[in-house]
């Protein structure tokens, strides 16, 4: 079956340690849920040292605001005002943040801090409480504004005299 | 001069080197053999490192750049690689390297690293840049480095990328392969799989030796032509699925927002570029005459067709000559003979790859993209000259 | 493993690296950017080294050996190029370098460094490889790099030797070039006219940045195919003369000694060569199966042609694949893919040239020049593998 | 005259002093003189102890000796048994020896230590003086058996199958 006969079977547990792809659709997101209200305090305990205590940014992106920015000269990009999906946001944060201890929180912690974000952003109440299938739910604001790539777009001609 | 002996300190006793005196370093023998069983460049060029700001917020997601105008030729020595990465560098022990193989195919898999070098192994010369190399806005880069040294080229040694799927049996729905590095943000991006079956490539050797830790040791993606965030490093893990992830390196960032808010995703292709690297912005020429003029191009979509030159700020243009052999995906040279007549001027490279697009300059691209683009800017980068010869990047003025 | 934290040494620890654990190096933050503002590599590789005797009786005149079975693809990183030198590795300072051409010209003239790098620039990849490598006597080497890791191959960039002798301008007695370098033996070899003037170069940089000092920084000679030799380092001296200068060097050594005692003098080709790499003396085949054959062939006179491959102790022969791009006067790395069945056997490899040149066997090659020849071996290498999958040396037994 | 006009004219003066080429001929070969006797002492002072008090040999090249050897299975390279002219022995000691201090000899220490070295492989006798006349009129021993590269010497054939 393996044209080389390289390598060797990985188990069901190896995957499941090592798998911690959320997509855009949920899929991949664990059990557990996490408030707004603990969400609050995960993130001024671990988080607000570098994205602000107000999301605004600071060494970290900013995460809060920015919506109705993006057409303009100075678009802000953040979760609120960007992000296509909510899932991935799990996934980030699970697996990056915060960025000295990098896979550090509990499940429970990701999806409440990630309701915190969501809340700061105005898309979940202040008595939300994130799961797999709210989270799922939640229809990001700029979600239809991600097109394909269209290049080539532009059309230079090559020019070789009198330009 | 003559009399003076010993290493020379300040200019007196320093022109007892030069003819017609007998230079110091050849009255007594030099470093012996095994002095250095792991070579470096000589003290006299330890100016010539990457290029990294000395005033960053933070230092664990950021890059270091390649001193371009320093360079020659193609191929970029591996201590002067361009870094890129988010969460620093990680030191990985190869013996402990694990890569997993897993979602639509027929036998989930695992690989240690001696596995990936069991296949049959290619190599080839491939260019790497950074998407965002340089921004759409002012004040751009002083020197070649500052404004395009998100940009290297080495010749690669692993496997393809095919070889690897095909080992672990690819279901039909199988469209992404998700490529995950072991670095601490655990960095992630969808690759469609027809690439995957191209020309992708998943290497553990650059330039020969093995790849160095800024650079993904011990397994890194290769996927030619695109964007550098693609090229996943520190290898561990493939997922193949039906639909991307839209993680955040594939969403927040490295996608193209236009100036209707629209953003473009999956804009995956480096588009073809060239950059005059001699004389470049911070470089002075030492009066009028000949100087060559020598750059680089380079296009994620084939090969380089030609590269035009122009001396006297874009009204007309002349055919470079293009170093052999001309790579796919990867630098050429380009040089023309030039003769300063001591005249301000501006000078400027343009090229064309073998899709027959032509490199566009700046003003097209903001025209069509808006200036909040950040990516992919492949602009023609114009470069003045004074009139006492100093070279300074015209975008800027 | 999940519960062990921090750095594993040992087994027992190592494990907690592996799937489905999290590996600590994705757990903390790696190396800052800015950690190596010149790059080194891994210290996992840190065997990777120079192959230098601890024997030797002296350390001055002296070589280095590149460790050719620990590398991939064709170009030699510089921290691994291969090193010969007869005084020690002089510490130049390049603002204090001077090249004096004089003799058969015109006008004799003197050239900074910086002046040497005004000229048009050209960049090519080209081989060196020493004429003693190896010798005609048993032992023979264990290794790879033991047999012939006298050999490096790296992309140089410099100017055309003849528009330097043309800006002296050449009298038409100008027959020889005598090159001398500025080292403490003051290395001098004289030059056949028509090389200087066809593909000879004199570079400033290996593989994009400036040469190493072991290389000839700041100046060197490369006589593309030449033995390494004569591609003089630290260039400093060209006098253009009528006959050559019977130099040391090509008297007393890289004389070709003949069984009746008479010796060949300029002997300056290093004639078509391969080896397998991989695998290759001292490696060890982890058992039965598929394991890619891989290795470098390269020939003085033009391009490689034509690798064989031979699996069964010469019996029969495979023709291998070369990788593209195959380059005049470079390595080119062949490959054939095979699956060994657990027995007892011999391998080699046998590079066709351009010419048509076939590389010969040792044992033709002794028979025509006996066995105090010394240079220029150039012979097929076999490799003996035992059942256990040990690769040895298979000319020593 | 120059086609790029980089670079500039080298005098007399320092073509002088960097050119220390000295040919088969004799050309080069400086003004002075030197004796076996003196040269003696100056081999035992500053070469003895690379290549041995006889010249046979040490950390240095055996210097003596070897003649009759080169057509037998242990042939013995030496400046008397094998190198073709004399002037390049002044050439390369001037140039390269003594090894840890390179041109420190006087040109007539270069001639008198090598009119030591010749005498000792019997090619002048212990009273002989030796300057840019003698030196150039002595014939070598081995100087008929150089000849030219006579490579492709060999003639492999790609037999493919049953070899
Ligand atoms: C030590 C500094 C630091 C801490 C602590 C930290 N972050 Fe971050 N965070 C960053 C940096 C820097 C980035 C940008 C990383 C990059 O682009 O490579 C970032 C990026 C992010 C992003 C992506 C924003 C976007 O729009 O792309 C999110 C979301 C985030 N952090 C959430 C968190 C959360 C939640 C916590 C706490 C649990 C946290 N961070 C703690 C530094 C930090
Ligand atoms: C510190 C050690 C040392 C000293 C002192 C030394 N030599 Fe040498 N000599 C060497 C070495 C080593 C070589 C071989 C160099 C090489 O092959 O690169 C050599 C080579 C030579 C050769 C070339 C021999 C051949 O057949 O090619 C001559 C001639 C020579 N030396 C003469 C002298 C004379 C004369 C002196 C004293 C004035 C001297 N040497 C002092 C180490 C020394
Ligand atoms: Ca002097
Ligand atoms: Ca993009
Ligand atoms: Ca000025
Ligand atoms: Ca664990
Ligand atoms: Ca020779
Ligand atoms: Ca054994
Ligand atoms: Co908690
Ligand atoms: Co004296």
């Amino acid at each position: 079956q393996s044209p080389f006969g390289i390598g060797r079977t990985a188990t069901p547990a190896e995957i499941a340690g090592w798998n911690i792809d959320v997509g855009p659709d949920g899929r991949g997101l664990p059990a557990g849920s996490g408030s707004v209200s603990h969400g609050r305090e995960v993130y001024q305990n671990q988080c607000a040292a570098c994205h602000g205590d107000q999301g605004q940014g600071g060494v970290g992106d900013r995460l809060v605001g920015g919506q109705g920015t993006l057409a303009t000269s100075k678009p802000i990009r953040t979760v609120g005002s960007y992000w296509p999906y909510a899932p991935p946001l799990f996934d980030y944060i699970h697996r990056a943040m915060p960025q000295n201890a990098p896979g550090s929180l509990s499940n429970e912690d990701v999806y409440a801090v990630s309701a915190y974000i969501l809340h700061l952003n105005g898309l979940l109440p202040a008595d939300a409480v994130l799961d797999a299938k709210t989270m799922t739910a939640i229809k990001m604001p700029n979600r239809k504004m991600f097109v394909d790539d269209a290049r080539p777009d532009v059309n230079n001609s090559a020019c070789m005299a009198g330009c | 001069g003559a009399t003076l002996a010993g290493r020379a300190i300040g200019s007196a006793s320093a022109s007892s080197n030069l003819p017609p005196d007998v230079p110091e370093w050849m009255k007594t023998p030099g470093d012996p053999m095994g002095s250095q069983p792991y070579g470096s460049p000589s003290p006299f060029e330890k100016h010539v490192v990457k290029n990294i700001p000395k005033d960053l917020p933070q230092y664990l997601s950021a890059s270091g750049r390649a001193p371009l105008q320093d360079l020659d030729g193609i191929i970029t020595p591996n201590g002067l690689f361009y870094e890129r990465h988010h969460a620093g560098v990680p030191a990985i022990d190869p013996a402990q390297h694990r890569l997993m193989l897993h979602g639509l195919v027929e036998r989930p898999m695992i690989f240690t690293v001696d596995d990936i070098k069991r296949f049959p192994s290619t190599s080839r010369i491939h260019f790497l840049e950074c998407s965002g190399n340089p921004g759409y806005q002012k004040p751009f880069g002083k020197t070649a480095s500052d404004l395009v040294g998100l940009l290297s080229c080495a010749e690669w040694t692993g496997v393809s990328m095919k070889l690897v799927l095909e080992e672990a049996g690819l279901r039909p729905e199988a469209k992404w392969v998700i490529a995950e590095g072991a670095d601490a943000v655990a960095m992630k991006r969808s690759i469609p799989i027809d690439k995957c079956l191209d020309d992708a490539m998943i290497v553990y050797s650059q330039n020969g030796e093995r790849l160095r830790p800024q650079q993904g040791y011990p397994l890194r993606l290769i996927l030619p032509g695109f964007e550098g965030n693609m090229n996943v490093k520190w290898l561990r893990r493939l997922h193949v699925t039906a639909e991307p992830v839209y993680s955040r390196e594939e969403t927040s960032k490295y996608t193209d927002l236009m100036p209707d808010g629209v953003a473009r995703e999956f804009s995956f292709v480096m588009e073809a570029k060239s950059i005059i690297l001699r004389p470049s912005g911070g470089q002075r020429l030492s009066g009028s005459g000949f100087h060559e003029i020598s750059g680089i191009a380079w296009s994620g979509r084939g090969k380089i067709r030609r590269v035009d030159v122009s001396v006297d700020d874009g009204s007309s243009w002349q055919e470079a000559e293009l170093q052999e052999p001309v790579l796919t995906r990867a630098l050429t040279r380009f040089r023309l003979p030039w003769r300063w007549n001591g005249e301000p001027t501006v000078i400027q490279s343009r090229a064309i790859d073998e899709t027959g697009y032509v490199q566009p300059t700046l003003a097209e691209l903001i025209a069509v993209r808006g200036e909040n683009f950040f990516y992919h800017n492949n602009a023609i980068w114009p470069w003045r000259i004074a009139v006492d010869g100093e070279v300074s990047n015209a975008a800027n003025s």
